[in-house]
C-alpha cells in the first residue's frame, strides 16, 4: 500500500538575496482595484441574501486555468504580495486574523482553523513542528483541491508558508493524491520556482524564517485522506488511521507536533491575512463565513467547480452556476450536498437548503467538502448509494472491526436492496448496522460510509419497500408459472 | 514453623456432640464396646459367617484400638455414633454378611509396605 | 508437615491482605498527583497516564478485549473495549484512552453494552462457526466473549446469499497451524513478532475485508518464540500444529510444572490425557518467563514418547543389552558397585534433578567414593565452585529490566536462553538498554555494539584499555553475562577471572548492591549439582564403575574406558545408554516430582503429570533401591525424607520459588586474581549460532520429531531466495 | 471404626442416632435371635450371660444430664477428622496436597478462575480405558479439586483431614506498566512500531 514514490523537492536554492524586489512592481495594479486591506473591520452585518460572489471577493482567480499558473502569473494575480510583512508580523498576528475570519476547515469536518493552528503554539520540547497539507482529495464528487494545485499552486505554497509561520513549523509536507499526476508536477514546478525566487527555503521571503515545502505522492488510497492515516502513510507505513488521542498536534508525523490542513484551508490563508479576517468574516452567515469552492456534478447541465460565497442557497447555486438540473428543477430527485460521505437530501429539502455548515446540519446532512452530487429522477438512487458503499467497502483500511466487517455487510445488503431481494425488516436492520458502525470506529470513514445509507433510508424508504414488493411478486409469479 | 506450633497448642471452645468431657466419652466407648461384645454371639447365631466368636472378638478389639490415639471428645463421640449405627445395621440385618466380612478382608492381599517391594512391584506413584 | 512454607508464607500475607494496596504502592516513587476516576461509580485513584482499561482493572472490572494484550503495544483496533464515558458523545476505546481526572466511566451502561454487542456481531459475521472442530474451542476468547457480551441470535441473513469470507491458509512453519478464515485481525501476533520476538515477519496485506494477516510471501516464521502466537491468538486462527485435533482443553488435566530444557526453569503447565502429555503451555511467572515459552520447551514433548528406556537392561555375555526385571538389574548393579571397591565415578547430566543427585552422592560416599562430577564443565582453578556467585546469574532474570548496559561474553542468549533474551529485548525496547556483544556475531533480535570475538578484548576491558570501557564504567547498573559454554575451553578459568575482575572494576561506579557478574548456565541441572557439591567434570579419572546419571555428553561417551562397567540411569536411549553395561530406566521431568535450580539460583519443582512409562521409576528411588541391595541403605523412603536430606545439605534448595541470592563476589574475584592477567587468543565461539542449532540440544529434544521437522523447515527456508540473514 | 463414609453433617447424624428412624424400635434393639430365643427358649445355647437382652441406645449415645448443664467444651484447636471422614487410611497418609493460586490461562484473556486458592492432590496413574477410550484412574481423590477464598481456609481443611500439604507461592503481581498508545509513534523511542 505504501510503495509510493517519494517526490520531494530537493531543489533548495542556495542564494536568497534580492527576491523581494522582483514581484513588488508587478502587483500594484492588481491590488489597487481591491478594497483596502486591513482597515478597521466593521461588525459583520447580516445580509439578506448570500451568493453571487463578486469578482473582487474571489480568492482563486485562476480557478479555470485561463491564466498562467506559474510564478509570473501568480505574482500578477497578487500572490506573494507582502508575504514578508505577514511573516514578520508573526504568529499571533496570523492566527488572530484567521481566528477573526472565522475560517473553518475546508476538508469536511469544519473545525475552526484558527483554533486548530493555535494548538501548535505550545512551548517546544525540542521536537520540530510540521505542517502537513492534505491534498489527498479522494472523496467522490470532490475536485476543488486539484483545481487549486494545477491552476493556482502558488496560492497553496504561499499558504503553506503563512500557515507554517503561524504554527512555527519548520517544513510543510504536501501529501498529494497519487492519481493527481499533473497536479503534482505543477505543484512541484511551482515549489521549485518559489525556491529559486527565495520565497521559501532558507530565509523565506527574506523574513529570516526557514521553511521547506515537500511534495509526497500517495499511492492511491482514499483512507490516506484521513489525517492520521495520512501521517502514517507519510511515515512510510500502511495508511491506517491512528486513534486520538494522541492528537497530531501532540504526536504527529515522525512523532512530532503536526497540523494537518486541507489544501483549500491553507490556500486561502494568505489572502485572509492580506485582506484581513474581517473581510472574510463579512462573507456568508455568522459561523459559516468566507468563500468556498463548490463542486457541482451529476445531472446538471453544466457541471462545474465554482468559488461562491458560503450560505448560498442550494437551489441558487445549481441554477446560477451549473445551468440547472437536466430535465428542469422538477426533475430533481436528490442531492448529496457534501461529497459522497454525506447523507443525501431529497428535492423538497433541497428547495430550502442553505449551503453552509449549519444550514446543512439543519437538513440532517453535512457540508463536507461542498461537493454536490446531483441526481435527477432518472437515477436509480438505490444503486447509486450501493455503489458508494461499494467504494467505501473497497477503501476501508481494515484495521478496526466495525468498519472492516460492517461496511462489507452493508455492501452486501445494499446490492440486494437494488434488486429488492430482501425483507422489509432488513431495512431497519441495515439502519441499525449503520448505527453500529457510526461512532464506533477509529476514524471517520466508518461514519462516512454509514451516512449515505442512513440518508437513503431516511428519505427513500418507500422506494426500497416498493422494490422488495415488486421482487416478491415477480418471484411468486415465476413460481406460479413454473 | 513457630506459628504452626503455636496453633497446635491453642484450644477453642466448641459445642459438644454428646459428651461434655473425656470421662463421659470414655463411658460411651466402653458401653459401645460392651454392647458389641455381647452382640457377637447373637450375630453369629443369626448369620452364617465363616468366623469364630474369638476371631470376632479380636477384630472388635482391633477396630477399637485403631482409634485409641484420638483425644478430641467430639471425634470420639462421632466415632461412637458411627459405631452405634453399624451395630444397628448389624442387628437389624441391614448390613448383610458380606458387609460384615469386609472387616476381615480375608480376600484382599495386603499391600507391601517397605520401600523395596513397593519399588519393584508397584508403579511409581504408590 | 511438609517443608514449605513459612518463609513463603510470611511475605505473602501482605499480598493477601491488601492486594489492591500492594499494586498501587509498587509503583516506585508515587507521584503526588493521583487522578480520581469513577468506574461504575466506584472511585479509583490512578496515576496520570493510566488507561481506562487499567483503571477499570484496578476497580476489579474486566473490560472485554481482543486486540489489547498487557505485554504488547496498544493497538486499539478491535473496538471490543469501547466504554461509555459520561459527557462523551461517542464511546471511547478503553485500551488506548488515558483517563482524565474526574471521568465517570460506565462499563455496563446501555451504550457500552450496545457497542460491545455490535462489535461482537461484526466479528462473528465473517467468523466461521466451526467451533466443534476448532482446536481453540473451549479456551477461545471469541467464544467466551460472545457468550458474555454478544447477541443471542444472528442477523446475518447474507449467509444465504453470499456466505462468509474465506481466506487461504498460510504455511508459516511446522509449529504454528494457520486457519486464516478464523482470523479477527486483532494483530496480536504481528505485534508479538515485531516487539517481543524481534522478528518483523508478520504483517497485514490488503485492505478492508480483504485484509489478511500473514507473511506476504510464503515463508516460515523464523523465531525461537513462534509458539507464543498460538497463545496470543484470541481465536483459532493460529493453533498448534503438533497438537492439532489431538485433545480438547476440558478433557485434559493440567499439571503445573517447570521446564528443564534450558537453564531458566520456565514455568509450564503440562496438559495430559490418559497418561499422555498432550501439550505444554507456559505458566505465568513474572520473575522468569512472564508468559512466554520457547519453542523447544513448548513443542519437544513428543520426544518424551520416543527413544524411551522403559525397562532395565543388562548386558548379557554376548555383549547385548537385554531387558530384565528390576530385581535382576538391581542385583547386577549392586554387584558391580560392590566389586568396584569404592573406585566409582558418578557423573550427573544436565537434566538431573536435585533429589537423584543427592541420593547418588550419598550412595557413592557410603561406598567410599568422592568422585562425583557434573557433565558440564566449570573451571576449578581461580574461585572454583566455592562461591555460589561465580556460577549463577546473580542479577536475576527480572533484574535485567533494571540494567542500563548489558555486556554479553561468549554467549548467544537468543538460543541458549530465549526468554532471557526477551527480557533483554524488553529492556532494549522500553528502557533504552544498551547491549554489547563479545563473541561471534549473531542475530540477537536487537541492535548491539559489537566488540569482536577475540577474548583479548575482555582482558583489555578488565584492564581499562579498551575504548568501550569508558561507556561501561559510566553505567550505573551494568550487567556482564558470561556464557557457561566458554568453560569448555581450556582457558575458561581465565575468561571467568577477567570477567570477575572487570565486574569488580565496574562495581566502583555502579549502584550499591548491584551485582554485575552473571554466568548463564546451559542446562537445568548444573546449578543444583554445584550447590550439592558435585565437581565439574574436566578430566575423567579411570574407574571401575562409571555411574552416569543421565549424562549423555559427547566427550564423555565417545571414549568409553576399557574395563569400566558403565551404569546408565536416565530416561532416553541416547548416547549414554549406548555405551552402558547396565541401563536403569528413569523418569523424565514430566513424570516425577523433583527439584531443579535454575541459572539464577531459584529452586523450583516439577510435578508428576504422568506416570513414567513401563518399568521406569523416579530417579532417586532407583538409587535408594540400589543402596539397599548394596547394603548401605540410604535413610530415606519418601520424597519428603529425601527433601529433608536436601535441606540439610543446602537449605535453599527446598524453598521453592524463592530466589537464593549469592554473595562474596569480591572474594571470588580475589581468588582468581592471578589468572586474570593471563592472555588468551583463540576466538570465542558459541554452539548455537543460528535457529537450526537451537532445536536439538538434549536427549529429549533430540528424540522429538517436531524438533526435527523444525530444523528441516529452517534449512528449507534458508534455501529460499527470499531468505535474508540478519546476523 | 470408620467404616462408612460420613456423608451427612454431624447434626443430622446425631438426630438420627438419638431418635432412630427405624420404625418400631425406639429405645432398644432387638435381634432376630432374641425373638427366636423368646419363642423356642433355646437362648441359652447362644447366650449364657444373665444380662439385659435389650441393647439400649441410651447407654451409648443417649444424652446425659451433663450436656444440658454444660453447653460448651474446650478442645484442641487442631482437629483431626481423618478417622471419621471415611477416607481410606492410605489416602490420608500417603497423599500430598498442593495449595496454590491458579495463574491465568495464557490462552485466554479472562481472569475469573484466578482468584481462588485451589487444593489438588498429587497425580496418580491414569490410563485409557480400553472399552470407551475414556480415562480411568484408581485414585478416588483424583477429581477432588476444591477452591477456597482464603489460603488459610485451604490449609485448615487439609490439616483437619490429616493430609500433608504444601503451599505454592502466590504469583507476584507485576506493577502496572503504563501503556501509552502514543509510544507507538514516538519519535525517539524504540517502542515506535513498524508497519503492521
Amino acid at each position: 500500500m505504501n510503495g509510493s514514490a517519494l517526490v520531494r523537492s530537493n531543489l533548495v536554492v542556495k542564494g536568497h538575496g534580492g527576491a523581494i524586489g522582483l514581484p513588488s512592481l508587478a502587483f500594484k495594479n492588481v491590488l489597487q482595484t481591491r478594497q483596502n486591506t486591513t482597515a478597521a473591520a466593521p461588525p459583520p452585518e447580516l445580509k439578506a441574501s448570500y451568493g453571487n460572489l463578486s469578482d473582487s471577493d474571489r480568492i482563486f482567480t485562476n480557478l479555470y486555468g485561463r491564466h498562467d499558473w506559474q510564478l509570473k502569473g501568480a505574482l500578477k494575480r497578487g500572490d506573494w504580495y507582502k508575504t514578508k510583512e505577514i511573516l514578520i508580523k508573526g504568529t499571533d498576528y496570523i492566527i488572530n486574523e484567521v481566528k477573526t475570519s472565522g475560517l473553518r476547515g475546508r476538508g469536511g469536518a469544519g473545525f475552526p482553523t484558527g483554533m486548530k493552528w493555535s494548538f501548535m503554539n505550545k512551548p517546544s520540547d525540542g521536537r520540530p513542528k510540521y505542517l502537513v497539507v492534505n491534498a489527498d482529495e479522494g472523496e467522490p464528487g470532490t475536485c476543488k483541491d486539484r483545481e487549486i494545485m494545477r491552476h493556482d499552486p502558488h496560492k497553496l505554497i504561499e499558504g503553506c508558508l503563512v500557515a507554517g509561520r503561524a504554527m512555527g513549523a519548520c517544513a510543510a509536507y504536501i501529501y498529494i493524491r497519487g492519481e493527481f499526476y499533473n497536479e503534482a508536477s505543477n505543484l512541484q514546478q511551482a515549489i521549485c520556482e518559489a525556491y529559486q525566487a527565495g520565497l521559501i527555503g532558507k530565509n523565506a521571503c527574506n523574513s529570516g524564517y526557514d521553511f521547506d515545502v515537500f511534495v509526497h505522492r500517495g499511492a492511491g488510497a482514499y483512507i490516506c485522506g484521513e489525517e492520521t492515516a495520512l501521517i502514517e502513510s507519510l511515515e512510510g507505513k500502511q495508511g491506517k488511521p491512528r486513534l486520538k488521542p494522541p492528537f497530531p498536534a501532540d504526536v504527529g508525523v515522525f512523532g512530532c507536533p503536526t497540523t494537518v490542513s486541507n489544501v483549500e484551508t491553507v490556500a486561502v490563508a494568505p489572502t485572509i491575512c492580506r485582506r484581513g479576517g474581517a473581510w472574510f468574516l463579512g462573507l456568508g452567515r455568522p459561523r459559516n463565513s468566507g468563500t468556498k469552492l463548490f463542486n457541482i456534478s451529476g445531472h446538471v447541465n453544466n457541471p462545474c467547480t465554482v468559488e461562491e460565497e458560503m450560505s448560498i442557497p442550494l437551489k441558487e447555486l445549481i441554477e446560477r452556476h451549473a445551468g440547472g438540473i437536466i430535465g428542469g428543477w422538477d426533475n430533481l430527485l436528490a442531492v448529496i450536498p457534501g461529497g459522497s460521505s454525506t447523507p443525501l437530501i431529497p428535492k423538497h429539502v433541497c428547495e430550502t437548503a442553505i449551503m453552509d455548515f449549519d444550514g446543512l446540519v439543519a437538513a440532517q446532512t453535512s457540508l463536507g467538502t461542498a461537493a454536490l452530487i446531483v441526481m435527477n429522477k432518472q437515477t436509480d438512487i438505490v444503486k447509486a448509494i450501493a455503489r458508494l458503499i461499494m467504494f467505501y467497502k473497497h477503501e476501508s483500511c481494515g484495521q478496526c472491526t466495525p468498519c472492516r466487517e460492517g461496511i462489507n455487510w452493508m455492501n452486501k445488503i445494499m446490492y440486494r436492496f437494488v434488486d429488492g431481494q430482501a425483507q422489509s425488516s432488513e431495512i431497519d436492520m441495515l439502519w441499525e448496522i449503520s448505527k453500529q458502525i457510526e461512532g464506533h470506529t477509529i476514524c471517520a470513514l466508518g461514519d462516512g460510509a454509514a451516512w449515505p445509507v442512513q440518508g437513503l433510508i431516511r428519505h427513500f424508504r418507500p422506494e426500497l419497500e416498493c422494490r422488495m414488493k415488486k421482487y416478491q411478486e415477480q418471484n411468486e409469479k415465476q413460481a406460479l408459472s413454473n | 514453623m513457630a506459628a504452626r506450633e503455636a496453633s497446635k497448642c491453642a484450644t477453642k471452645i466448641v459445642r459438644p456432640l454428646l459428651s461434655s468431657d473425656k470421662s463421659e466419652a470414655k463411658k460411651r466407648v466402653l458401653n459401645l464396646y460392651k454392647t458389641y461384645y455381647r452382640q457377637i454371639p447373637l450375630m453369629l447365631f443369626d448369620r452364617h459367617l465363616p468366623v469364630s466368636k474369638e476371631e470376632c472378638q479380636i477384630k472388635l478389639k482391633e477396630e477399637f484400638l485403631k482409634n485409641k490415639h484420638i483425644t478430641d471428645v467430639r471425634v470420639i463421640d462421632m466415632l461412637v455414633i458411627k459405631g452405634q449405627m453399624l451395630l444397628q445395621e448389624i442387628v437389624t440385618k441391614w448390613a448383610q454378611d458380606c458387609h460384615i466380612m469386609t472387616l476381615f478382608k480375608d480376600t484382599v492381599e495386603p499391600k507391601p509396605n517397605d520401600f523395596l517391594s513397593k519399588f519393584v512391584n508397584n508403579n511409581d506413584s504408590q | 508437615m511438609f517443608r514449605t512454607t513459612l518463609q513463603r508464607t510470611v511475605p505473602c500475607i501482605r499480598l493477601v491482605v491488601a492486594p489492591g494496596q500492594f499494586r498501587l504502592n509498587s509503583n516506585a516513587p508515587a507521584p503526588p498527583s493521583k487522578l480520581e476516576v469513577f468506574i461504575d461509580d466506584k472511585k479509583v485513584l490512578v496515576d496520570p497516564g493510566t488507561t481506562v482499561l487499567q483503571a477499570a482493572a484496578l476497580a476489579g472490572v474486566e473490560i472485554p478485549r481482543f486486540c489489547y494484550h498487557e505485554r504488547l503495544a496498544v493497538a486499539g483496533n478491535c473496538r471490543m473495549c469501547l466504554v461509555e464515558v459520561e459527557r462523551s458523545p461517542k464511546p471511547v476505546a478503553a485500551c488506548a484512552m488515558p483517563v482524565m481526572n474526574g471521568w465517570k466511566i460506565k462499563t455496563n451502561s446501555e451504550l457500552t453494552r450496545k457497542a460491545r454487542e455490535g462489535v461482537m456481531e461484526f466479528l462473528l459475521m465473517n467468523h466461521p462457526l466451526d467451533c466443534p472442530i476448532c482446536d481453540q474451542g473451549g479456551e477461545c476468547d471469541l467464544q467466551d466473549q460472545s457468550m458474555a457480551f454478544g447477541s443471542d441470535r444472528s442477523r446475518f441473513v447474507d449467509i444465504d446469499y453470499s456466505g462468509k469470507r474465506a481466506v487461504e491458509d498460510k504455511d508459516i512453519g511446522p509449529l504454528v497451524k494457520t486457519i486464516m478464515t478464523r482470523c479477527i485481525h486483532c494483530t496480536r501476533c504481528i505485534r508479538f513478532a515485531s516487539e517481543v520476538a524481534g522478528v518483523d515477519d508478520l504483517g497485514t496485506t490488503g485492505r478492508g475485508s480483504d485484509m489478511q494477516v500473514g507473511t506476504y510471501i510464503e515463508k516460515m516464521f523464523l523465531s525461537e518464540l513462534s509458539g507464543n502466537v498460538i497463545d496470543l491468538c484470541p481465536v483459532g486462527a493460529l493453533t498448534s500444529k503438533p497438537y492439532s485435533f489431538s485433545a480438547r482443553p476440558w478433557e485434559t488435566r493440567k499439571t503445573d510444572s517447570v521446564d528443564v530444557l534450558d537453564a531458566l526453569g520456565s514455568n509450564i503447565v503440562v496438559s495430559t490425557r490418559a497418561g499422555d502429555v498432550m501439550r505444554i503451555l507456559p505458566r505465568l511467572n513474572e520473575d522468569i518467563n512472564e508468559e512466554w515459552l520457547s519453542d523447544k520447551s513448548r513443542f519437544s514433548y513428543d520426544g518424551l514418547k520416543r527413544q524411551r528406556l522403559i525397562t532395565p537392561l543388562v548386558k548379557d555375555n554376548k555383549g547385548n543389552l537385554v531387558p530384565v526385571e528390576w530385581e535382576d538389574a538391581l542385583v547386577a548393579t549392586s554387584r558391580a558397585l560392590i566389586n568396584a571397591n569404592g573406585n566409582i565415578v558418578g557423573v550427573s547430566g544436565g537434566l538431573s534433578d536435585a533429589e537423584s543427585m543427592i541420593a547418588l552422592k550419598d550412595l557413592l560416599n557410603r561406598l567410599g567414593s568422592e568422585q562425583l562430577y557434573t557433565e558440564e564443565p566449570f573451571p576449578m582453578t581461580g574461585s572454583g565452585t566455592d562461591f555460589r556467585s561465580s556460577y549463577i546469574l546473580n542479577s536475576s532474570i527480572s533484574g535485567l529490566e533494571q540494567a542500563d548496559l548489558v555486556l554479553l561474553i561468549g554467549t548467544n542468549p537468543r538460543y541458549e536462553a530465549p526468554l532471557l533474551n526477551t527480557r533483554i529485548r524488553k529492556s532494549y525496547v522500553h528502557n533504552d538498554l544498551e547491549i554489547a556483544l563479545l563473541g561471534p556475531k549473531v542475530d540477537l533480535s536487537y541492535d548491539y555494539e559489537y566488540l569482536g570475538e577475540s577474548p583479548a578484548i575482555l582482558k583489555d576491558l578488565a584492564e581499562k584499555r579498551h575504548a568501550f570501557y569508558a561507556k561501561l564504567s559510566k553505567a550505573k547498573r551494568p550487567v556482564i553475562i558470561l556464557g557457561a559454554q566458554q568453560f569448555e575451553r581450556e582457558d575458561g578459568a581465565i575468561l571467568l577471572a577477567q570477567a570477575q575482575q572487570l565486574s569488580q572494576e565496574l562495581n566502583k561506579n555502579a549502584d550499591k548492591g548491584w551485582k554485575i557478574l552473571n554466568v548463564l548456565q546451559q542446562v537445568a541441572g548444573q546449578v543444583a549439582a554445584l550447590d550439592l557439591g558435585y565437581k565439574p567434570y574436566n578430566n575423567l579419572p579411570a574407574a571401575k564403575v562409571l555411574y552416569l546419571l543421565g549424562a549423555d555428553n559427547e566427550s564423555l561417551t565417545k571414549c568409553k574406558p576399557a574395563g569400566t562397567t558403565v551404569i546408565y540411569q536416565g530416561h532416553h536411549g541416547d548416547a549414554g545408554a549406548a555405551i552402558a553395561d547396565i541401563v536403569l530406566p528413569g523418569a523424565a521431568y514430566t513424570e516425577k516430582q523433583a527439584t531443579y535450580v535454575n541459572t539464577e539460583g531459584r529452586a523450583q519443582q516439577t510435578l508428576m503429570a504422568v506416570q513414567p512409562p513401563g518399568m521406569a521409576r523416579s530417579d532417586w528411588k532407583i538409587i535408594r533401591a540400589i543402596s539397599e541391595f548394596v547394603g548401605v541403605k540410604l535413610p530415606y523412603d519418601t520424597l519428603n525424607e529425601v527433601r529433608d536430606r536436601l535441606t540439610d545439605v543446602c537449605p535453599s534448595m527446598t524453598r521453592y520459588g524463592d530466589l537464593e541470592p549469592a554473595n562474596y563476589l569480591v572474594q571470588a574475584s580475589d581468588l582468581a586474581k592471578d589468572l586474570s592477567s593471563q592472555t588468551v587468543s583463540t576466538p570465542l565461539n558459541v554452539k548455537q549460532i543460528t535457529l537450526e542449532d537451537f532445536y536439538m540440544t538434549d536427549s529429549i529434544s533430540r528424540s522429538s520429531p517436531t524438533m526435527a521437522k523444525c530444523i528441516q523447515a529452517v534449512r528449507k527456508q534458508k534455501e529460499s531466495k527470499y531468505y535474508e540473514s540478519r546476523a | 471404626m470408620a467404616f462408612n463414609l460420613l456423608k451427612q453433617s454431624a447434626n443430622t447424624v446425631i438426630r438420627n442416632a438419638v431418635v432412630p428412624s427405624s420404625t418400631s424400635v425406639t429405645r432398644g434393639l432387638f435381634t432376630g435371635a432374641v425373638q427366636l430365643a423368646k419363642e423356642d427358649k433355646g437362648l441359652e445355647q447362644v447366650y449364657t450371660k444373665k444380662e439385659s437382652l435389650l441393647l439400649d441406645t441410651n447407654n451409648v449415645i443417649g444424652k446425659t444430664s451433663n450436656t444440658s448443664v454444660q453447653n460448651y467444651i474446650e478442645v484442641d484447636n487442631k482437629v483431626d477428622l481423618s478417622s471419621v471422614t471415611g477416607v481410606p487410611e492410605e489416602h490420608v497418609k500417603t497423599r500430598l496436597v498442593k495449595i496454590s493460586k491458579a495463574t491465568k490461562n495464557v490462552m485466554q484473556s479472562g481472569t475469573d478462575n484466578t482468584h481462588n486458592w485451589v487444593m489438588e492432590f498429587d497425580n496418580r496413574e491414569r490410563w485409557e480405558n480400553p472399552l470407551m477410550g475414556w480415562t480411568s484412574t484408581g485414585d478416588p481423590l483424583s477429581n477432588m479439586k476444591i477452591e477456597f477464598a482464603e489460603r488459610t481456609d485451604a490449609i485448615n481443611f487439609c490439616e483437619k483431614n490429616g493430609w500433608k500439604w504444601y503451599l505454592e507461592a502466590e504469583n507476584k503481581t507485576r506493577p502496572i506498566r503504563s501503556k501509552s498508545y502514543a509510544n507507538n509513534f514516538s519519535w525517539n523511542k524504540r517502542t515506535r512500531t513498524s508497519t503492521k
